[in-house]
């Protein structure tokens, strides 16, 4: 690699010190291969507008506008309108500020322990081209 | 558009066009001292979604070169907040001249000291406290990192006072020129300070970033070191065009954490908080 | 501040003709309209080097590296598919901005890139897709009523997303909707595509501009026309047309071929061939709906615009089908 | 089936003690390695088996766990970057 020193300048240098032509390895430097807890490569990924906070104030829409008037089941997919089990769908779209306090416990407005759980296992489940996405894709800070 | 204002901040020029005149009256009236640019970096348009919607019951609808799909609408009352917020986005998704870090910055001597962390963190009552106590306000929202200098930029916009904030700012500047008061927008009530006019008069003027703190409000007050690679990662979340800009983004962001001490402070208030600075500072 | 910019014609006349521009053109209302139409990077290329305001040219030089950074993420974007879908040994033929990057194309210089487009042989769909998700990507709509409606009637699979790069993908297997009228040869397109050295290949040249064309006028409603537009001005100063009509009139999109070749001309000056200079009457609808912008970046004619949407869909699926989806598509908004 | 890292010229290694951050100039993408990640792509010198790979960190480094099972898991991390291909 260019221009890199190795990674732990305080560990004696694996080189061998050669010693008349034939090098005598004195203490090899440790190398574990396993057992690491996140893995040994993370990506950085962009941060997205709403990452710096006060920038915008935004809407989640559940379901997004694609699929009004779908239920929503436990598990946050969409499903047929009055579906037993499934939720419907709430009255008006959730503000970014809103999720942002479901996210950190507390619950949904307007909603009861069940629907809250479907709601935000679909709004968890959003992606890009999905209305709503970039909403709460800003309120995880840092992503992945 | 039918109304329209331009106004420079920091490197950064702004062309703000309107449907309605009061955000143009307020936003002109408030960055009064500031120059006009030549040619605008980026357009910002304040408009009505429907027609209707321009007298019944108005709502500003955030326009401009760079948008985001999800942005909801806002009452005309809050029409300057809807201005200061398209001004964040067209930086936040379209600028590439420096790195931008979602940080406040202040200045003395030539040196910054860059405050980062998620809103609610406290940077901008932190900076306008400071700013009270002698340090140059650079900005509260945005620094704007030189990749090729290591050099900071001001972007001293107005500053935006989150509730509590808005009491501690005024008791720090009894004779500062704020705004009107914003009540129970999303982010609660928000009134703007017009930065000192020395901020405004210096802004072309950058300097060398020599601290790096990552406040947090409200805990006991506390001091620890922050590593390299927590600051270097912490940072890329804290800014929305490391990643476009590359490899002149990587260097700049490896080059400050290499080369700035990193602290992060909790503190109670402010006055703790200016205390805890202060002996930082000291100790640099 | 001068006359008001009420067209994007400014925008048209600085890309044919950069040095022709005066110091006090209004430069926030150009560079408004050139980011509206995905152009600045175009825009800053065909103004390098030449006398602008100091802002200007700092400006124009962010969207240089900005287009730069695009052109290099599209690149490794293509080089991950490629890698993904190397163990189906399956003929993978870069589309649109991509391929143009990919080739080295003037159409490529400054060009916006967005999603990556490929097209590969219909009867390998199923394997391509298998392979996308073992690798990574995953589906950006998971609906039912969405996903059967573009594996039967779409001419390419529903878009996917690589869950850790965040880009999206669009595998065609064909290069319009199966619904359309014209059926163009997808396995002539395949069979002619012209390889590059990393086992990617791109369409021939002839196929590169009736795909463009295709992609405007068949089954567009000319959103991005401009850059469609100067897409296509680009590949025929750069390859000519020897052959062009023999191979639109092969895939059966003629007309298409004929109007962007005109609309070329008529806009952009292209070098086209004399039947193709004269003014067909409804070319200037198509002009406004191209032009339709001004100088806040703002899209206008909203009547033209809503025209060219409808026609859009109309030539996408048949009567029975278009009112089945536009009513599905207006019960859930 | 054989790995194969990017020419030196593709990345900037900064160190980030403990980690290393590496800028992939194909990419444009930043990654911040934790060993042994950034010993395997310096080890990779040319195209290479995951028997060949571990023999050469057996005499290179002391090896903790000579476990050809956890190397293949560190290898998919870095395919899965983009930092490593497969031939």
């Amino acid at each position: 690699m260019s221009d890199h020193d190795q990674p732990d300048p305080d560990q004696p240098d694996a080189a061998a010190i050669s010693d008349g032509g034939n090098a005598v390895p004195t203490r090899r430097r440790l190398l574990q291969l396993g057992a690491i807890g996140a893995g040994a490569v993370v990506s950085i990924r962009p941060a997205l507008a709403q990452t710096a906070g006060s920038v915008m104030n935004c809407e989640i829409p559940v379901p997004d506008m694609g699929h009004a008037g779908g239920f929503i089941a436990d598990d946050g997919s969409i499903v047929a309108a009055g579906t037993k089990g499934a939720y419907a769908p709430p009255g008006r779209p959730f503000k970014g500020e809103e999720v942002k306090r479901a996210m950190a416990g507390n619950q949904l407005p307007g909603t009861s322990y069940e629907s809250n759980r479907a709601y935000m296992n679909y709004i968890r489940r959003l992606q890009r081209g999905q209305g709503g996405f970039t909403c709460f894709a800003s309120l995880q800070m840092p992503r992945g | 558009m039918r109304h329209a204002l331009s106004i420079r901040i920091g490197p950064v020029g702004f062309r703000i066009g309107s449907d309605w005149r009061a955000p143009i009256d307020q936003l002109a009236a408030l960055y009064r001292d500031y120059p006009v640019p030549d040619v605008a970096d980026f357009t910002v348009r304040l408009f009505a979604a429907r027609a209707w919607r321009r007298v019944i019951r108005p709502s500003v609808t955030i326009g401009g070169d760079y948008m985001l799909p999800d942005a909801a609408p806002l009452p005309l009352a809050h029409g300057l907040l809807a201005g200061e917020m398209a001004m964040n986005l067209q930086l936040a998704l379209g600028y590439r001249r420096h790195l931008l870090l979602h940080a406040s910055v202040v200045e003395r001597d030539g040196r910054a000291i860059v405050m980062t962390g998620e809103s609610g963190a406290g940077k901008s009552t932190l900076a306008t406290l400071l700013a009270s106590r002698g340090w140059r306000f650079m900005g509260d929202e945005f620094a704007l990192l030189d990749p090729e200098t290591g050099l900071v930029h001001a972007f001293p916009r107005l500053i935006s006072l989150k509730n509590a904030g808005i009491a501690a700012a005024a008791a720090a500047w009894p004779d500062g020129r704020f705004g009107p008061s914003l009540p129970d927008t999303p982010k609660g009530d928000i009134r703007h300070l017009v930065p000192p006019a020395a901020a405004i008069a210096r802004m072309d003027e950058p300097a060398m970033p020599a601290l790096l703190l990552f406040p947090r409000h409200g805990v006991a007050a506390d001091t620890r070191d922050v590593g390299a690679s927590e600051a270097f990662v912490r940072l890329t979340q804290a800014s929305t065009n490391y990643v476009a800009l590359g490899e002149a983004g990587f260097r700049a962001l490896t080059g400050l954490v290499r080369g700035v001490p990193a602290r992060a402070i909790d503190y109670p208030d402010g006055d703790a908080a200016i205390a805890a600075v202060e002996a930082l500072w000291a100790g640099l | 501040m001068g006359r008001a910019v009420t067209d994007a014609r400014l925008l048209v006349t600085a890309l044919v003709d950069p040095s022709g521009l005066r110091l006090d053109t209004d430069w926030t209302a150009l560079i408004a309209i050139a980011r509206a139409e995905q152009l600045i990077g175009t825009l800053a290329h065909r103004l390098d080097g030449l006398p602008v305001p100091e802002t200007v040219a700092m400006l124009l030089a962010d969207a240089r590296d900005a287009a730069e950074q695009g052109r290099r993420t599209a690149l490794w974007e293509a080089e991950m598919a490629r890698r993904a879908l190397a163990v189906t040994d399956t003929p993978v033929v870069l589309l649109k901005g991509t391929a143009y990057v990919a080739a080295g194309l003037l159409a490529g210089r400054g060009r916006s890139i967005g999603d990556l487009d490929i097209l590969v042989p219909r009867g390998r769909i199923d394997r391509v897709e298998a392979a996308l998700i073992a690798a990574g990507w995953e589906w950006v709509k998971p609906d039912p009523y969405d996903d059967d409606y573009y594996r039967r009637w779409m001419h390419e699979l529903p878009p996917m997303i690589h869950r850790e790069r965040d880009r999206m993908i669009d595998v065609h297997h064909t290069i319009l909707p199966l619904t359309a009228r014209q059926t163009p040869d997808a396995a002539a397109l395949i069979d002619r595509a012209v390889p590059l050295n990393d086992g990617l290949s791109v369409l021939c040249p002839a196929d590169m501009i009736v795909h463009a064309a295709t992609h405007l006028f068949a089954d567009g409603d000319l959103a991005g026309g401009l850059r469609n537009l100067w897409d296509i001005h680009c590949l025929i100063d750069e390859f000519g047309t020897g052959g062009l009509a023999d191979r639109a009139a092969h895939h059966g999109l003629l007309p298409a071929v004929a109007r962007a070749a005109r609309l070329a001309h008529q806009l952009y000056r292209t070098d086209v061939p004399q039947q193709w200079r004269a003014d067909a009457p409804t070319d200037a609808l198509f002009r406004r709906r191209l032009l339709a912008r001004d100088g806040w970046g703002r899209s206008t004619r909203p009547v033209t615009r809503l025209a060219f949407y409808i026609r859009s869909h109309w030539l996408r699926m048949p009567p029975a089908m278009l009112a089945r989806h536009l009513w599905i598509k207006w019960r859930r908004n | 089936m054989r790995y194969r890292a990017p020419e030196a010229a593709a990345l900037i290694s900064t160190d980030l003690a403990p980690f290393t951050a590496l800028f992939d100039r194909r990419s444009g993408i930043t990654h911040i390695l934790a060993s042994p990640a950034p010993e395997i792509l310096a080890a990779l010198t040319e195209p290479m088996t995951i028997d060949m790979l571990l023999a050469v960190l057996a005499r290179e480094y002391d090896l903790a766990d000579p476990d050809p099972a956890a190397l293949a898991v560190r290898l998919d991390e870095l395919v899965a970057s983009g930092l490593v291909a497969t031939t």
